[in-house]
């Protein structure tokens, strides 16, 4: 099995998807020719035709709003927002149009679109190249959100995805498309090469939608992370030498809960990670399921851990992103059973 | 020093108390717009959109080289189809007064473009309406029933109860979903023209929007998506002069035809009489053509006037002068259709009066059915199909809340 | 003091800014000569001049974009949106611009607008004309959301938001405009006139950003609500014989939290309500802060009584609704100390 | 049975490996173009989109109608900033090779228009720029060493290490905060502008877009409002050919000019030689007296090159024939000015060369000024700046949140 890095595990999906399935279809901004100003649809366009695989203009209502047209013709269009800074425009065909669809329409219509886009800090980036706006989907009912943290779960997951009937927003941890990143701001970078989960199987597999993966058992806390979190997540654990039982979400909508409820049960303690500003962020909801669903197992107040209540930041990057030494001390905080 | 600057709000001068005043409607006589072959590059069709397209004139005759070829049995039911329109939309405007439903919109005036354009597509051609093209799922045949029981949103809906009543859809009828997000569709209806190219298949697309939902950004997208790719579909703007209380000057229309903005994205345009049955499908046609054969899509605006008040929410007296709809220029579309068909020999008085009580028995024998299931608050799709569809098959999550609700 | 329903209130508030400050001004969709689909801005066109109150055309961006370049200038625009679920295409305007211009210009450049919106259920308006995005903008760092729920805070609020010199997002609740709304669907609605808070002084005050108000003592369990869900919440609480203290939030940022903890320690017990999707909305966050600052006083789950996560319904809005049963159900849990 | 429909996806004849070939290009000759008084009607400009304003001419001199009216010192001063802007460019952009920074954008090639622009216009007037526009800092004299403190995201940025390098904001030098999205600062202009109109102002807004932005849902929208009410804004659209690896025809640009857009809004719209000084000037002055005048907005498109890569992160070899630059016919705007200055008599060999030179020195004493405060990484902003400006003062969360990282 080749070790990928993540790029070439959302490449190799999209040419398996567009090799197997004649109603896959790839567009958007500078996809075409060029292969992506991330290189993930590096050669796709040469491979297999124009019209499967083309530039789109700079205007994200438009790229979403005619996927959801050839959704409703019957294709299965995977469309490119080029930074997740940068989906707001379309966000209105996003909630009141893919999501709906299926719903308003009685089933008659739906909208099986992928919508792809690089999310997330930690490449000095600035505010309009860094956001991680998640918790802004998993309101909207009929969207499902899914986040990969390794190349093998990025491939399986987009796969899943196109195959899926449903409008799925598929987030990729730009920080993670070269190498897993543990937070450390001074530490060099590794390549994927060598991770166990580099390992990726050249043709078709999915990894469904909704289950959550435990890459760390252990007895003292639960972590719940995504993304490129997962990572830090670990690095943090390891950092305060505390036993973390760290789960992967891989699919914020729909969620996992028997699995974090599972973990929660067992060790009564949980920290919760992510990149977006805390307030009203995805933390928000699965701290409110976890003290709903295991009260009277937790032993001290879940906490979060999360990109402050201000913009993305460029040159204090490092003071905004949530870190190994502030989740660490979460962790220990919570293993304590400290109040705020 | 240089002078101060002052802002341009517009302001329609026909408010109420005021005289109704179009006199700032560019109008042309019947007949008198040149007809290029549909062939012709967009670039030699800038005047079609500065000009006004109409057959039909004041004494019903058919005029000039846009009059369409349309046999004595497709004009008359092009007729039956706007009469049988009007008459639905009376019932059931009269029906949200009783408390039967929510709401209603109307589409009285407007009849004769949604009915001509659904006659001179395909029955395989997707329309993306917004929500004053009732006349497209009539003429096409589609039921009366479902439509009142949509708009009931009872047991028997087909939308489950979801929709605000008048948002259709009916997939068979090739009438897409209505959304009441304004301009939306637009793309929509871009993007299933772009699958339908790719898919080399023949069948095109056709986008509906009001005249002053074209300042949405969606518009933009559809013709710029449209433009580029040289989608086949037909993008058409329906302009009845107003949007809620706004006169076309609040939309951009005050110095230029809406038309005129498929020129920056060279797409041809034309500018067309909605009030007449034949100018319309003359128009529908020659964009068909053209998608057809791959010459990409065509821009659309009919100017025509909202009869009725926006919804049955809505009090136009408020705004605009009370006898402006009567003295509309262009007419009535059902009357000047009818005034053709008259001069034509083709149809008598009693043959209309058959119609007009035809299309009432049609209109009332489906309210008997639609009322037999119920109307609004009497009776309602089952609770459990709230949770059905959100996905296309529920999430844990959904599951458990279908069963806290207890269904 | 004369008593007015929200919409005078709002009129009023409107009208006295417009009297005191030059710089306020007005549009959006109809708003002008017709004096708005809900009559917020009746008579102020006549009153004020055509350039301090007119029609837009139908482009919430355009209008959200064009407020921002206004209040660069130094005006104190007030726009509004037709429908809360109109909102949508404004959205890259009030997150990427209103809420970070201050920010990224290191406040050079500021956006003082006021963005007033209806929303909410109730009203059998279907899914466009129903919906509760607040969630959505209260995760934005930059943006204040506030939401009045009677017609002597409509006006004190909304002179405070136009007066505020950050970005303010201030939803109605609609189905207050004519009157208090409990939530019984068969009872007859009742109007304004008689309520306390319908008591509106008729010249300048103004209900500080940032403060809830405990609008019912009570000792057995504390509720968290805002807009039309206040009137639901102690209607529910009197249908349950339950002894709820409920606080009606009013801003939701800036977020008075002392007055909720104070009220969680001492009641031990904390449901939180609102029409919005359950996922991720903010009840989320609600239950997030409470367990993290009151954890050692909870003596049950926090329970959030929400929107199910489905597009808002026609036909079925009252099986969508979280009506007094539901409320009074998730109390009664509460007070027992029900887990899920 | 109709033949099957396909789609159109444009695509340039130019990519690597081929020869460059810009035979698509509409252009007209120097002095060519008619002027029309900035009084006329938009209707009767309509022409204007469609062609291509020049004033220089191949050999240096200026040509026909559009001359504007500029003496030795404007024309020195003009020549002077671009000079500038390219050699802050050069050095920024080996900062960034050099890893001082994480990011630099430049706009080789396209220096006359932002530069003409800043001097056609009002040192009060207001720009809202999107990011290739340094030039109209440069022009406007703003200090060199707080554009490098920016780039540096250093502790003396004056926008306190916030903002991806180059996206700057100077308030006092009529510069807009830049945004990283693209198209929101358009529809903000035309609010901007409103807003001096509402107050019995004299100045003017003028916004900037490229040409592959136009395709946003917010270009529509500033046009729209910029015409419904007559705003004093001027709408430039740089079309330097790409947005990133897309050609125009991506945006729309195939088969009609971007200026066209204008059209179908009223909008008067000039199509203009963005490499030629003398014609940005002429038609930015042009604009500016309409606006003045309370004639409302106008749009221009310039006409251009991007020589550079979009920015520091990007590789034009991969999609572009590597000598297009080179071979782009509307030549370099600073050797076209200088050669109009020679041709005057107004320059020497010399005073170039010492204009060049002190450019560079310029450059370089902001740099060691800049460098000294310390470059990204080295130097950066108090921790507590993080905090503040979210709003106008903090909320408790806020200050707890600073608390609780310890600043
Ligand atoms: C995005 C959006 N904004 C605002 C509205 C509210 N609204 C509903 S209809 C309408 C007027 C539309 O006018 P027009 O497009 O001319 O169509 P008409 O009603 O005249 O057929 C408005 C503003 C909406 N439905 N969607
Ligand atoms: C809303 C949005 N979508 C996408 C991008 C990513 N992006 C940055 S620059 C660029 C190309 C812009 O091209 P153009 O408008 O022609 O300007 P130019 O770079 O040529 O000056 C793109 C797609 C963005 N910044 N904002
Ligand atoms: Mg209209
Ligand atoms: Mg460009």
């Amino acid at each position: 099995m080749p070790a990928m890095n993540m790029i070439q595990a959302l490449n190799s999906a999209l040419d398996v998807m567009l090799a197997r399935d004649p109603k896959v279809l790839i567009f958007g901004q500078d996809v075409g020719y060029f292969g992506g100003v991330f290189r993930v649809t590096d050669g796709l366009q040469s491979k297999y035709g124009r019209t499967r695989c083309f530039d789109a203009p700079i205007s994200e209502n438009g790229l979403v709003g005619t996927a959801i047209g050839m959704g409703a013709y019957g294709l299965r269009p995977v469309v490119e927002i080029q930074f997740a800074d940068y989906i707001y425009p379309a966000y209105d065909q996003l909630v009141s149009e893919a999501a709906k669809l299926r719903y308003r329409s009685a089933g008659q219509f739906s909208a099986p679109l992928t919508v792809r886009t690089p999310y997330g800090g930690g490449i000095f980036g600035g505010q309009t190249h860094s956001q991680s706006p998640e918790s802004l989907f998993t309101h909207i009912a009929g969207l499902k959100t899914v986040i990969p943290s390794n190349p093998h779960d990025a491939k399986g997951l987009l796969i899943a995805a196109i195959e899926d009937d449903d409008p799925v927003l598929f987030l990729e941890p730009k920080r993670l498309y070269n190498g897993p990143f543990e937070g450390w701001r001074d530490r060099p970078s590794s390549p994927w090469a060598g991770h166990p989960m580099a390992e990726t199987p050249m043709g078709h597999y999915s990894v469904p939608l909704g289950e959550a993966a435990v890459v760390q058992g252990g007895a003292a806390v639960t972590v719940l992370a995504y993304g490129t979190m997962v990572h830090v997540a670990l690095a943090a654990a390891h950092h305060a030498g505390i036993d973390a039982e760290v789960i992967d979400l891989r699919t914020l909508v729909p969620l996992d809960l028997e699995t974090i409820t599972l973990s929660v049960k067992k060790t009564g303690r949980c920290v919760i990670v992510h990149e977006a500003p805390l307030t009203s962020g995805y933390g928000a909801e699965l701290a409110a399921l976890v003290q709903e669903h295991c009260f009277y197992h937790l032993e001290a107040p879940i906490r979060r851990v999360a990109g402050w209540d201000t913009p993305y930041p460029h040159a204090l990057e490092w003071d905004y992103f949530p870190g190994p030494e502030r989740i660490a001390e979460a962790l220990r905080a919570v293993v304590e059973g400290e109040g705020v | 020093m240089a002078a101060p600057l002052s802002l341009h709000i517009p302001e329609p001068a026909r408010r109420p108390g005021a005289a109704p005043d179009f006199s700032g409607l560019r109008l042309s006589a019947a007949g008198e717009v040149g007809r290029s072959d549909p062939q012709t590059a967009a670039s030699d069709l800038r005047d079609l959109a500065f000009g006004l397209i109409r057959v039909l004139d004041d004494d019903g005759q058919a005029q000039g080289p846009w009059r369409p070829e349309l046999g004595a049995s497709a004009l008359k039911a092009g007729l039956a189809a706007m009469v049988l329109t009007r008459a639905f939309d009376e019932r059931m405007f009269r029906a949200q007064r009783q408390g039967k439903t929510s709401f209603y919109m109307k589409c009285t005036g407007e009849e004769a473009i949604a009915c001509a354009a659904a006659l001179a597509l395909d029955p395989a051609d997707m329309h993306f309406p917004t929500y004053r093209q009732q006349g497209l799922l009539i003429a096409r045949g589609y039921s009366l029933v479902d439509m009142m029981n949509q708009i009931y949103s009872n047991a028997a809906d087909p939308l489950l109860g979801r929709q605000l009543p008048i948002m259709y859809s009916a997939r068979e009828a090739g009438f897409f979903s209505i959304s009441g997000n304004l301009g939306t569709q637009m793309p929509q209806a871009v993007g299933w023209a772009m699958a339908s190219a790719c898919s080399g298949d023949t069948r095109i697309a056709c986008g509906w929007i009001g005249d002053g939902a074209t300042a949405e950004g969606d518009f933009h997208a559809a013709l710029t998506f449209a433009s580029v790719y040289r989608a086949p579909v037909i993008l058409n703007i329906v302009n009845n002069q107003w949007a809620i209380s706004s006169f076309t000057g609040v939309a951009g229309g005050e110095t230029t035809p809406f038309a005129a903005k498929g020129l920056g994205y060279g797409i041809p345009a034309l500018r067309v009489d909605g009030n007449d049955f034949l100018a319309v499908t003359a128009a529908t046609q020659w964009a068909a053509e053209r998608a057809r054969a791959n010459l990409g899509p065509t821009l659309i605006e009919f100017v025509t006037y909202r009869a009725a008040p926006h919804s049955t929410s809505d009090d136009p007296a408020r705004y605009r002068p009370a006898d402006e709809a009567a003295l509309w220029p262009l007419g009535d579309p059902i009357l000047r259709l009818k005034a053709h068909l008259f001069r034509s020999g083709l149809l008598t008085e009693q043959d209309f009066a058959d119609l007009e009580a035809e299309a009432l028995e049609q209109v009332r024998a489906a309210g008997r059915q639609a009322e037999a299931v119920g109307v609004l608050g009497k009776s309602r799709p089952s609770a459990r199909t709230l949770f059905e569809d959100v996905f296309k098959a529920p999430d844990a999550r959904l599951v458990r809340q279908r069963r806290e609700h207890g269904v």
